[in-house]
């Protein structure tokens, strides 16, 4: 029984022998503590790299973020070095030393102090908070006026889908592509954004802070970039809000235009595909029967322009979306990427994606229920290779 | 297992700290049906072209209300006989309120059947759902309050009322009397405001 | 006195049964109607509940719940645009 | 009193498995919390190593993208809900009684059915791996992602099991609530009571507050899972679940971190020889912590769309919350300013978390910028932020607790040479791990990705911070082997072994059953310093002779604002029970039922009849022999 074998002590009668009771007491001082924690802050401050950077803005919103996030950083910084200063002194200067056995004064508490030390905090953050207050609101006016671009956005499980509302041909088809933006240089782009399934969020971290696609709700981002982009570097974005299984291949690329080279990007874009009579490509678009399910595409009919494939809106608030089940693949062939940003577009990554797109990119296609518009992948058809090389021919050539 | 100290010293009154608890547990549901009560103000118009307040039947409800206000009544009587040891009282109290609490509880299933022919479930829209969701979970409380004032009334068949125990008359109509006020909010805001 | 209580509290349902059917009183009847079950509800709690008679703690730890809950879920409301 | 007689007097502490089973004693109780959530932080610890592992290299392939979502859904879960709030638990079953001299907590039942409860949710929780795939919704479940596949029964879980968490600790929590309103020793007025104690009661009630809320939130995705309902879903509004499930995080989120406050509140003293500096506002910081935590959620919900004035009012109000955290701060310093500041293994954990804490909680106004956030959410700088405070605030302070009470459970002091290696091998380990996240998020990093590209220069930190992930497992594994070992074979502590301030010193280690064999008459804050140290006139300590046995003398009245007189002078301790563990047995029968449903309504029922038993019996059972309070 514990109780037997353990020394019972009466209050006032306890040895005072903690010194002998624990062995190899350690006085080694911890300023590690403050050292290690100092540099990964020193660190975390210079070190803006990347594409996919925060902190290396390329466009006067994300400047903004990132200008207040300085002055924050800076204070914070501030505060850290004195609170971590004032802690080393305390257990430096403080510490008990071999031989000296007196005890301390038994100060209880300075009310002085203990005000200051509420009223310097509260002035810190009111100059934190003003600024932060007019930040909220810059970056969250929504762009408006004749010459903002109007680019809606629906995210999709995992998939961009933009449909650049203001820009049809001369039939009133809207241009709509997916998972690459392209907007021209320093202009408003206002995204109007919703969401065809669960959450998403829009992140292109170089150009603006990140906005929600909130099913059933609509949301607004604006994003203005400073320069064109180089063909073979887009700003890289990421779907920000945790989507499900392929949440982390929900990427985004932004490609940033002159005026001029958008105009005629939109021109192409707005061309629509040519039905191919021969070769392999002739041959593929037998075999496109099956993906015309959920693809969509544009062709040059007899009589003009003609979808193929189906095409769905949803109404949000009175706002009406295109909301396809699988990306438009128009103009395919002129992607760089495919998969959300995910894989370069090429044959080789086309073949195994026609092979089996779950191998390539985790999806859940065997959960699809097309007549209720519920898709969560695109499932594997078990294409012969001659049917993947011909429908590679097909889609490659759709520029 | 015996201490000398025991036989000498009165059993203090550990009454207060049962009664604490109560009331904390009382304060938290406030928040459950807070939020409940908030989500169906948030989805009172949400109707999806299902039915939506006008299949209230007022007068049906006031009614209802009226018993489950009265059961409020008899519990206190019921409690107020406990406290004088009229142990007939207390009997008679408490079956009474077990009684109007089912008499309520059978007017909410009435209704429920009601409104299920009229079109409206618990899937018809988001006004369906947090409407049911919020009475049901009160009719779930008024439920739960009838057996415990049945258990109450079969100790009280033998005396044990008086017996310390965990449950208690003076608990049990805490606990009712708190699902009375909280139908006094619903009966408002679900229907007296929504009509 | 528990039964004038009863009767009190008969009478206030009675009015707020009424109000919605009387056409004068539109302009102030959600007002109107939310006072008269604040006085329903703090009556039950204080005189049936005994809150009224008893230990302040009690009070204190039922009046976080039943106070606290109302700013929360304004605010909520609020942000959600429901009114 | 003569030494010896306390064991006649006392009731006999029972021996085996089944006194295990069947105890309601606080002490034990707690002990059972604590191992319990050790043995959890070691699951959710391996999966953080396995997420560390596929992280390593650009487009990793350790794990499948369904794997890894698993895991970290379940790595957060379980730290928050099952390590972390338990080992809370833990410390507040063990020390509340003995911090206000009682002899128990209010309702030692109750108190055993909350931990049964926790644990058969907790083995339901992990149960989910095997049997059907555990949750992947993200620990914060956001609908609809969270209400989408119905065909799976992983949400399922995630619905109930954290349900039934919240009911074990709602009752915990009450518990605790009144044991501190109405069982205080006399003289322990509420200006007297050590503020370990104080932030528990702060703790249980944002739970008690919070939880609700939570629950009506899971019943919502439960019912639009399985019943066809449209809280979320449908026509429902996602923004809806977010709110309902922050008014209970955030809050949750100070739950975790107030225990380890008061944990540090109580060793910073003790190793500096000096009383706590400023006690009172420490207390109240704490409290205002506590409701300011309430009115912060939205903070978490900066980029779903509240609108730019809402934004802005949660944004300040966000901040604002430094102000009292930054009290608490600068009353650590000012405590050990002056002092005799002694670096045993308690010490350098409490001081680890000043340090650490404060980088988290500056990186947390970094957030409530509300703009800066924009970029900031939902990256790894977050990531970041909630493990500086969480472990670096958290897990110090809870580790500074064990070893600082380690004598009191045993007996025995934690071994010095392997408490060493831990301290120093945890602290670099976590900053290598952490310190590279928020890096690798301002730099663009997406939290909960299970792969990244290359050439977005990511790879260099996440090696780093795999390096240092195990560098902190192998500080656990040394933990560990030290709790073992010292278990039976450390130096023998004594019962005051740090000359300590408060009353859980003043008896032996491990204390009896029945705590105190004299309910202490209290008299000051840290009454047991002051039977032993009186000042000169300087101010300084001074020992005062060794026999000054007076001061307890036995009291009968009740204590200052002590409601009730919630203590006894008998020695009667409730008697065992088995109902509490079939009572929440049969709820987790019931638990599962509603996972499988439609087919679970068996079980449902089965369940409810277990359950309904369980409580029958306990509430027909005596409480003791010749009645207790329950
Ligand atoms: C222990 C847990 C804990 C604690 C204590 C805190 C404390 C704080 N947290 Fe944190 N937080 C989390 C756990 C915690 N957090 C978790 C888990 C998440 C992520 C959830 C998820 O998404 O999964 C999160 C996320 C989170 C967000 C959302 C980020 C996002 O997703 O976009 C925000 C935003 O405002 C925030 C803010 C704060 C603030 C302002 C504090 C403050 O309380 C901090 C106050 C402390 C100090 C400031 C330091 C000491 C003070 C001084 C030295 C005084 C002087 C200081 C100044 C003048 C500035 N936290
Ligand atoms: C108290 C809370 C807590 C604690 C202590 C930790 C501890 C750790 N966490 Fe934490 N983490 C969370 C709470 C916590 N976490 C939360 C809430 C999330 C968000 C989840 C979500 O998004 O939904 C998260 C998310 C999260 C992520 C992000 C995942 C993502 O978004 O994709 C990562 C990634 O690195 C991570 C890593 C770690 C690591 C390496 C540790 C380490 O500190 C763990 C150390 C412990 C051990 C290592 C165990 C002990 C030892 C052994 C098991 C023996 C074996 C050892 C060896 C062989 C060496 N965590
Ligand atoms: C059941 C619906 C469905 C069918 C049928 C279908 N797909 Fe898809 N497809 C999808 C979805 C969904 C995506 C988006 C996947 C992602 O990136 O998450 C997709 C993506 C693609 C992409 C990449 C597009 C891009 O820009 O990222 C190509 C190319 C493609 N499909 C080709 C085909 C071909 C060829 C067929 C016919 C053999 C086909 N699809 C049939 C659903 C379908
Ligand atoms: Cu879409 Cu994440
Ligand atoms: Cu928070």
């Amino acid at each position: 029984m514990p109780l037997a074998s353990t020394p019972v002590a009466i209050a006032g009668k306890v040895k005072h022998d903690q010194k002998k009771a624990i062995p190899g007491v350690a006085r080694r001082s911890p300023r590690l503590v403050g050292l290690v924690a100092l540099l990964a802050l020193v660190l975390s401050a210079c070190s803006g790299s990347g594409p996919q950077t925060a902190l290396n803005p390329e466009g006067p919103i994300g400047r903004t973020i990132d200008d207040l996030w300085e002055l924050v950083f800076i204070l914070a910084t501030v505060v850290f070095v004195i609170v971590q200063a004032a802690l080393i002194y305390a257990i430096v200067r403080f510490r008990a030393r071999k031989g000296d056995d007196s005890e301390p004064v038994q100060v209880h508490g300075n009310t002085r102090l203990e005000i200051l030390w509420t009223i310097i905090p509260v002035v810190i953050l009111a100059a934190i908070g003003f600024p932060t207050v007019r930040g909220i609101f810059d970056v969250r006016a929504i762009a408006e006026g004749a010459d903002v671009l109007q680019v809606q956005v629906t995210g999709h499980q995992w998939w961009w889908e933009f449909e650049y509302v203001d820009l049809a041909d001369e039939t009133g088809r809207t241009l709509v592509t997916a998972n690459e933006l392209y907007i021209p240089e320093d202009t408003e782009v206002n995204l109007t954004m919703t969401s065809a399934d669960v959450i998403h969020s829009f992140w292109v971290p170089v150009l603006a802070g990140k906005r929600d696609a909130v099913p059933n709700r609509v949301s607004n981002l604006t994003l203005i970039a400073d320069n064109p982009t180089p063909p073979d570097a887009p700003h890289p974005g990421q779907c920000a809000e945790y989507c499900g299984l392929a949440h982390a291949d929900m990427r985004i690329k932004v490609h940033v235009r002159t005026q001029a080279d958008f105009d005629a990007w939109v021109a192409d874009q707005l061309t629509p595909a040519t039905i191919p009579t021969e070769g392999a490509a002739a041959a593929g678009y037998e075999a496109f029967n099956t993906c015309v399910a959920c693809h969509n595409v544009t062709v040059m009919g007899e009589n003009g322009p003609e979808d193929i494939g189906v095409v769905r809106t949803i109404e949000v608030d009175g706002v009406t979306f295109t909301s396809s089940l699988a990306p438009n693949l128009t103009h395919f062939g002129g992607r760089d990427t495919f998969g959300s940003g995910t894989f370069e577009n090429n044959a080789e990554h086309l073949a195994q994606w026609l092979a089996d797109p779950s191998e390539l990119k985790p999806m859940r296609p065997e959960l699809n229920d097309i007549p209720n518009g519920r898709i969560l992948g695109m499932p594997n058809f078990n294409l012969s290779s001659d049917d993947i090389a011909n429908l590679i021919a097909l889609l490659e050539g759709w520029e | 297992m015996t201490s000398p100290a025991v036989e000498t010293h009165e059993h203090h009154d550990i009454r207060p700290i049962r009664k604490a608890a109560m009331w904390v547990f009382l304060g938290s549901e406030c928040m459950f049906f807070g939020s409940m009560i908030a989500t169906f103000l948030l989805y009172r118009n949400n109707t999806a072209d299902g039915p939506g307040a006008e299949i209230f039947d007022i007068p049906f409800t006031s009614a209802s209300s009226f018993v489950l206000l009265m059961s409020s009544l008899t519990m206190v009587l019921a409690h107020n006989a406990f406290e004088k040891r009229d142990a007939r009282g207390t009997r008679i109290w408490l079956l009474a309120t077990a009684l109007l609490g089912t008499t309520f509880l059978a007017g909410q299933i009435y209704e429920f059947t009601e409104f299920v022919h009229k079109g409206l479930t618990l899937s018809t829209s988001s006004f369906g759902s947090s409407f049911y969701m919020l009475t049901g979970f009160h009719g779930a409380h008024v439920a739960i309050g009838v057996l415990m004032l049945l258990a109450m009334f079969y100790l009280s068949l033998d005396g044990r009322l008086y017996e310390d125990r965990g449950l208690n008359v003076e608990l049990v109509g805490l606990y009712w009397h708190f699902v009375d006020i909280v139908w006094i909010v619903i009966f408002t805001v679900v229907y007296l405001l929504q009509v | 006195m528990y039964w004038g209580i009863a009767l009190f509290l008969g009478v206030v349902t009675a009015v707020e049964v009424a109000v919605p059917y009387i056409e004068a009183l539109d302009p102030v009847r959600v007002p109107l109607l939310i006072v008269l079950a604040i006085i329903k509800f703090g009556t039950v709690v204080a005189f049936f509940m005994h809150l009224r008679y008893d230990k302040k703690l009690y009070r204190t730890l039922f009046l976080f719940g039943v106070i606290g809950v109302i700013p929360l879920f304004v605010v909520v409301l609020l942000t959600m645009h429901a009114f | 009193m003569v030494l010896d007689s306390s064991k006649d007097l006392a009731p006999a502490e029972p021996t085996g498995i089944w006194s295990w089973i069947t105890t309601v004693d606080h002490k034990r109780i707690g002990l059972l919390y604590g191992v319990t959530a050790l043995i959890a932080f070691f699951v959710a610890g391996l999966e953080a190593l396995l997420l560390r592992l596929q992280l390593t290299t650009a487009n990793g392939t350790v794990l499948s993208a369904d794997a890894y979502n698993q895991l970290f859904t379940m790595h957060g879960l379980t730290m928050l809900l099952v390590v972390v709030m338990p080992v809370g638990a833990a410390f507040m079953n063990y020390f509340i009684p003995l911090h206000i001299g009682a002899r128990d907590v209010a309702f030692p039942r109750a108190n055993a059915f909350s931990y049964w409860l926790f644990l058969f949710s907790t083995i339901m929780l992990l149960s989910s791996f095997v049997l059907g795939g555990a949750p992947d919704g993200g620990w914060f479940g956001y609908a609809p992602l969270s209400t989408q596949l119905d065909e799976f029964v992983r949400m399922d879980y995630y619905a109930i099991g954290a349900q039934l968490l919240g009911i074990a600790s709602i009752m915990a929590s009450a518990n605790f609530i009144a044991t501190v309103f109405t069982m205080r020793a006399p003289g322990m007025n509420l200006m007297r009571i050590p503020v370990f104690t104080w932030m528990a009661v702060v703790v249980s009630f944002l739970l008690i507050f919070s939880l609700p809320i939570f629950g009506v939130g899971l019943f919502q995705m439960f019912f639009d899972r399985n019943f066809g309902t449209q809280f979320f879903g449908g026509g429902g509004d996602p923004l809806l679940w977010q709110h309902l499930f922050w008014l209970f995080g955030h809050p949750e989120v100070y739950v975790l971190i107030l225990p380890a406050m008061g944990i540090v509140s109580e060793v910073i003293p003790v190793f500096s020889r000096k009383p706590l500096f400023g006690y009172p506002f420490v207390v109240f910081s704490g409290i205002a912590i506590g409701f300011m935590g309430f009115g912060v959620w939205a903070h978490h919900m900066y980029t779903a769309g509240l609108g730019p004035v809402a934004e802005a009012g949660f944004g300040v109000a966000t901040m604002m919350i430094a102000v009292p955290t930054g009290v608490k701060i600068f009353n650590w310093i000012g405590t050990m300013w002056g002092g005799k500041v002694r670096f045993e293994l308690p010490m350098m954990f409490a001081i680890g978390f000043v340090s650490l804490f404060v980088i988290g909680g500056l990186s947390g106004v970094l957030h409530s910028v509300v703009p800066s956030d924009y970029q900031q959410h939902d990256s790894y700088f977050v990531v970041a932020h909630f493990h500086y405070v969480l472990f670096g605030g958290g897990v110090f302070g809870y580790v500074a607790g064990a070893y600082y009470w380690f004598p009191k459970w045993t007996g025995r002091f934690l071994d010095q040479r392997l408490g060493q290696w831990h301290f120093w091998l945890m602290l670099l380990g976590f900053n290598l791990t952490f310190a590279p996240m928020h890096i690798l998020g301002l730099n663009g990093m997406a939290r909960r990705t299970y792969r990244y590209p290359e050439g977005l220069g990511w790879e260099f930190w996440n090696q780093v911070a795999t390096v240092g992930s195990f560098i902190i497992g192998i500080s656990f594994l040394i933990f560990a082997w030290n709790l073992i070992k010292s278990r039976k074979h450390g130096v023998a502590a004594g019962s005051d072994p740090w000359d300590g301030r408060t009353l859980e010193w003043s008896i032996p280690s491990p204390p009896p059953v029945h705590n105190f064999d004299e309910i202490p008459h209290v008299e000051h804050v840290d009454d047991f310093w002051h039977r032993k140290y009186a000042t000169d006139e300087e101010g300084r300590a001074v020992r005062m002779p060794d026999v000054t046995g007076g001061t307890i003398a036995p009291e009968t009245t009740t204590g200052g604002e002590s409601e009730g007189g919630g203590h006894e002078d008998d020695m009667h301790m409730p008697s065992p029970s088995y109902y509490p563990i079939v009572a929440a047995f049969g709820i987790i029968i019931t638990g599962y039922g509603f996972v499988y449903l439609p087919g679970g309504w068996v079980a449902v029922g089965v369940g409810a009849l277990v359950t309904l038993w369980g409580f029958f019996g306990w509430s027909l059972e005596p409480v003791t022999r010749d009645e207790h309070h329950d």
